[in-house]
């Protein structure tokens, strides 16, 4: 191999690896980020040409300033019924994580992932969409099924894989699933969900559907292959999705500037495509809101795709395997200036004189009974553990539509097999 | 009755089901105004309009993606891989999503979709045009694997399959879209319109997945064998003069095992018969099933007559496809031991 | 001699490696700062700086490609897949780049990259964190798979792999990274510290590719096993008092056919066993295999015994394992038959 | 299934798929095209900030005039020897590419892929690297050879699969591969080379070498995740090497509006990652030249990759097995606005007064004499048939380093049937 030293015209090649700015014993700052005034972005109609709105992508859509106050183009202008459910089901979602949290520390299932100061990203996106429109999303949207009212204790069984798992005991938990509400299954394959989206959106346009798709996808799942899959076909076909990142700035014990963050947003992938990439402060429920009702109208409207970057923290560990004092400074997500979500909400409202601090503790109360109320009634459909809740012919089920000759075989081998254990 | 070769079979399923179900959509690399590079969807989008019959971007991960979705939504998506060497980069989502959907939902979604490949070699095509990877979707649980060996059944499987409320794929021997070959590459081609299994109804009907077809009836030996392999098999017995039993499994997952124990049980030996690589191949999976269910019938070794443990090279095509020269070997052998 | 749990002795092939050669990388998702997420890296990136040890973007084809473009350059990249179960994105660079490479350049290019991968169940990780797709890899000329049992294989293992000039996958038991799983789960687990293989010496050795080891030898029937599976093989022998001689496979391509041969020739009888999904499993290969060459000397059908054709369930993880009960009865079997 | 007349409040959606302008029978119409003035685009210094020059992706650098002038900042300023070498690189592709069709028509091999019209891409390119550049083609590319001095004999033989061929009968025709020329061996399966890539650009970092990788893809390939890979892969290591995406709109019968050019460049992608994309006249062999150096010293200045649009036409058929005039008008190539490089860079060297137009027929006479001398050399050596060229043993080397023992059993089999055949 020819090297450097035989080459003294050229200069030594190095390789650059990102390195976050703060390691554990670093003091954590922030200070760079820079943050646009709330209501200092502009909001385009629909019907805008993608090249017209470059900017939108590496600026930050903001609504709620600091007094709480919604303020310029992009406030959604929502009732305050909407504004209280809203912060209702961002704290649901809160304190369910908690709960179930500390139901796998005990010992009750096998894992467990919270979304903690992420809950915006999901609950708000939920309510600017249509209960029709089908969401994909990664293990980090439980808000979506809080905001649809999807029973707790259904989401509680499948955490447990007890009884009343309606998937049977066969995924890790929090990989829910449910059609009804509009709720795509999801899967342990990072990214996979992202094509499936489009393709959903694409199957609606092919029937003169009315219904949209939603997609989310982690900063870290960027990367995958399928995110260009599916940002290409959306793009080239038009088709009526919106295509979510959530930018909570990690992927397990991995910052996102190994992602690609250190060059540009990740809502400027939309620019590399020619469709709309929003950056949107995803700590801020209404301009969560207002994004999401501004690219679905643009996805009704056959207008096709846009991207929209959710800039948010992930607070707290990647899962319950996950320590994140190891790889990054303590409590760094308590230090994230754009706040909670939860609590800039609550100011808003509170500031509107649509909220006080009794109804807020009666709330938190009443969430907590209901979520305890839901685990008791889950577990007593079982939780996990050595003796499942599922019997072992069930296991050869849904493979096929029908079973064919070999998993009857394996099915009476299992059963033989089971009595031998006894 | 209409006269087709595999093309046009397979052509004809798609038109039969397009015109009774709009649900079903076509889709692939060039398979749109052009009609694919075998020209398997010609006519398609002309009659059935560019939402229903179109080109795809170059990326077969999205393309099988995207036909998740669409099946997750309720269509009945048939997806074409150019060659079957290029279905790879969608392999995770085959594997991951496809062959997992009905289970990971305890039925919640299922997946009626099929992914069409032309595939195999034979056709001077180079380690890129020429694969045989059947094996590696038959290890993934939640997917049926069909192999056509003749017009007649490419178009009634290619319709069972678009019905089937699973993914199904689809390999489609390309040496013998236009012709039975047989192996012996130095005789002339024959076309289809010679052959029996060339005459296909217009319409509707058909050819039900995991049924294996006795290709051709024998007492002194099981040959089992699919796609092209099958009319090699039939022209070695003859040219051999060996009293062969050829069974076209025509689904190889699931696998028709009562024909094979059957037949197996009747002749007391058996060749198992691929153009894939050896190591790994279906063809072991099907030694190891014959060997299970038929060990104290068995007279002599189950052998493996199959492609080589390398890539598919270009300039030595005929060393590398297992012809009448290789079987033969092996039918002499089965029959001697 | 050190004592080492797996993960130690991985990592200390890594070390020793990256301390003898300056042309070995290591990266993969969260193999940096982190040193993995179960810290087979941990340490390396400080000890041989950023440009050596790497996290990675998530993209496991991005990963194989790039793998394989530095191991081109002249490099020795050793990769980290995070799960197997998510190995599918890089399977076209593994598979139609790695495994050709060297065949397609006759030679000019060949790429010695190691990618290693954490696998199999019994961590009650549901359908995405507990395959083995081995046979997927087995079915691909041109690519070695490697898979250990214990720590001190384990280490001689890697640092034979990273030694090949030729692609090597090398997939690690995460079950028993910290003890010898034995397929009893309701007992305590026993560390690897009570196991004389976790005697590991701290410097270089290899343990040679393509040789298997006796891991139980015995006289009446030939268990071939590798990974987790070897240790539930040898309790199960011994809880049901059976004299079994179990094969700790080891490589799985090149298998070590001599010691199999010789084995099932002296017991007459073979129960072929893995974890990973029956059909078109790495033990068809090993049913013919040994039926090809073994027919005259068998006593009583080569049985399989493996995971079920079904995706991983989580809450029925002991029911699909493929444990002591499940492998005691076909021992059973075949010592009847 | 909810369907539109079920919520006539919302509009029915449709599945956009792109169209080209003209269909075979249509006349076709490139009037449409913007084409900048040549000259016109500036030329920022490399160490410019990406996101300061995304201009550059949506425009045209040109620097060729219309009287074949070169003009403006991104004239290479080349001496009159190499402009000539250009020239007869070129041309001897042209040359080699007629021929080699021919003996595919001719029966001699399988298959052949000609580049006509996208000579530039790959001769103007190469001259602007250094020879010890490693470059990372598609099949399109044989004038990166051509200009590194490869000897035609041997790329004929590759081509024949004959007893001459390094790659021992192999690989599909046209597939070489050459590493001492620089010349990473082509692969059948689009885009997997633009990791590959990528990687070697790394390594050449981290070892500290002064080498720079440069890959070409075309635009249908674009679509692989691999495309999505190499680039994050690029951009989050700021890898030294130049990403070429060929646009010569066309992908076997699909136009580029399937791959995404109906909503922006090719060169935009760049954007969307935050490296520079430059959008370049690719029949223009000055411009590539300078769009390529400036690109490969961003390279080995440490500043990262590339994206560089080469915007051309494929003139020809996709391969031997294409008959374009089915799916497009006939000789829409013809027409094609900007000109073929060939005439291109002639007219340049007449206006130059460096070149007549008898040289340039002596020339064409001379490489009409050297590729049909290196032809006679190379079929000496034999062509593809049913006899090949190469023994039966040597199918089984170099599947491994050694041969392990099922190889070498397979290799007996193997033996024993050609016994058996005669
Ligand atoms: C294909 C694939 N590769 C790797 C993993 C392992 N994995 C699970 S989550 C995760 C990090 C994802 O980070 P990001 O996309 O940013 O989402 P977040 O967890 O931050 O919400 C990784 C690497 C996986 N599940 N799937
Ligand atoms: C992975 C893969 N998918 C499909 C093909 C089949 N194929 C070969 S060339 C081609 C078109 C490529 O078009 P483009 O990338 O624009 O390059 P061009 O031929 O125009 O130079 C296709 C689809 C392939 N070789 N590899
Ligand atoms: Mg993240
Ligand atoms: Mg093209």
């Amino acid at each position: 191999m020819k090297r450097q030293k035989e080459r003294p015209n050229r200069p030594a090649l190095a390789l650059h690896v990102p390195e976050p700015d703060a390691r554990p014993g670093d003091e954590v700052d922030f200070s760079h980020i820079e943050i646009p005034a709330a209501g200092s972005v502009m909001r385009p109609d629909v019907a805008v040409a993608p090249s017209e709105i470059r900017d939108l992508a590496y600026t930050l859509i903001r609504v709620l300033d600091d007094e709480g106050k919604a303020v310029g183009p992009w406030d959604p202008r929502l009732d305050p019924e909407t504004l209280r459910r809203m912060l209702r089901d961002m704290m649901m979602v809160r304190v369910y994580d908690d709960r179930m949290y500390r139901a796998q520390r005990q010992g009750k299932t096998s894992f467990y992932m919270k979304c903690t100061g992420e809950e915006a990203v999901a609950v708000a996106a939920a309510h600017a969409l249509d209960r029709e429109d089908m969401c994909f999303p990664t293990y980090r949207q439980q808000g979506i099924l809080v905001a649809r009212d999807y029973p707790l204790t259904e989401m509680m069984c499948q955490v447990y894989s007890n009884a009343g798992d309606k998937l049977k005991g066969r995924q890790l938990p929090i990989m829910y699933s449910d059609r009804e509400h509009g709720f795509f299954t999801i899967s342990g394959n990072l990214g996979t969900q992202y094509p499936q989206a489009v393709g959903w959106g694409m199957a609606s346009a092919i029937k003169g559907d009315s219904r949209i798709a939603a997609a989310w996808i982690g900063d870290g799942a960027t990367a995958e292959g399928d995110f260009h899959n599916a940002v290409t076909f959306a793009a080239v076909y038009r088709a009526p999705v919106i295509l979510n990142i959530v930018n909570n700035q990690w992927a397990i014990s991995t910052f996102s500037g190994i992602a690609g963050a250190e060059l540009t947003t990740f809502a400027a992938r939309g620019v590399g495509y020619g469709i709309p990439g929003l950056r949107v402060d995803g700590n801020d429920p209404l301009a969560v809101y207002a994004a999401t009702s501004w690219a679905a109208d643009r996805a009704r409207s056959n207008l096709g795709p846009t991207i929209i970057e959710l800039f948010t923290y992930r607070v707290e560990g990647h899962s319950t395997s996950d320590d994140p004092s190891v790889y990054r400074p303590q409590n760094a997500g308590a230090k994230w200036p754009l706040g909670d979500p939860l609590e800039r909400l609550k100011a808003h409202l509170l500031g509107l004189g649509e909220w006080d601090e009794e109804r807020h503790a009666a709330l938190l109360d009443q969430l907590g009974e209901e979520v305890r109320a839901a685990q008791k009634q889950a577990e007593k459909q079982g939780t996990l553990g050595n003796s499942p809740a599922q019997d072992i012919p069930s296991m050869f089920d849904d493979v096929f539509e029908e079973l064919p000759w070999h998993l009857k075989e394996q099915r009476e081998q299992a059963i033989a097999e089971a009595g031998a254990k006894k | 009755m209409p006269v087709m070769n595999m093309i046009q079979a397979i052509n004809s399923a798609h038109d039969v089901m397009m015109d009774r179900d709009p649900n079903i959509v076509v889709m692939g690399e060039d398979v749109g105004y052009f009609g694919g590079v075998f020209r398997a969807t010609e006519g398609l989008q002309k009659k059935y309009g560019r939402s229903r019959t179109f080109d795809t971007p170059i990326t077969e991960g999205g393309i099988v993606g995207v036909a998740i979705g669409m099946a997750a939504y309720g269509l009945r998506p048939v997806a074409e891989i150019q060659f079957a060497d290029y279905i790879y980069p969608g392999f995770d989502q085959i594997v991951s999503e496809a062959g997992r959907m009905r289970y990971r939902t305890a039925g919640e979604w299922f997946l009626p979709m099929v992914i069409r490949s032309p595939y195999g070699g034979g056709i001077f095509g180079g380690q890129t045009h020429s694969q045989s990877p059947e094996a590696l979707f038959a290890h993934v649980a939640g997917i049926k694997t069909v192999i056509p060996s003749n017009p007649y059944d490419a178009k009634g499987l290619l319709i069972a399959a678009i019905e089937d409320n699973d993914p199904v794929i689809f390999f489609e021997p390309k040496r013998i879209y236009n012709g039975p070959f047989d192996g012996f590459y130095e005789r002339p081609v024959t076309p289809w319109a010679k052959h029996p299994a060339a005459e296909v109804p217009e319409g509707y009907y058909t050819v039900p997945l995991g049924k294996a077809a006795i290709a051709r009836a024998g007492n002194d030996v099981t040959i089992l064998a699919y796609g092209t392999m099958v009319h090699v098999a039939i022209a070695t017995a003859e040219a051999e003069g060996i009293d062969a039993e050829v069974i076209d499994l025509r689904t190889i997952v699931p696998v028709d095992i009562e024909t094979i124990e059957a037949s197996v049980k009747k002749t007391g030996r058996c060749v198992v018969f691929h153009e894939a690589t050896r190591t790994g191949g279906f063809g072991a999976e099907l030694s190891a099933l014959v060997q299970e269910r038929c060990f104290y019938h068995l007279e002599s070794p189950v052998q493996r007559v199959t492609g080589f443990d390398t890539p598919y090279p270009h300039s030595l095509e005929w060393a590398y496809f297992p012809g009448p020269a290789r079987l033969g070997l092996a039918l002499k052998k089965a029959l001697e031991d």
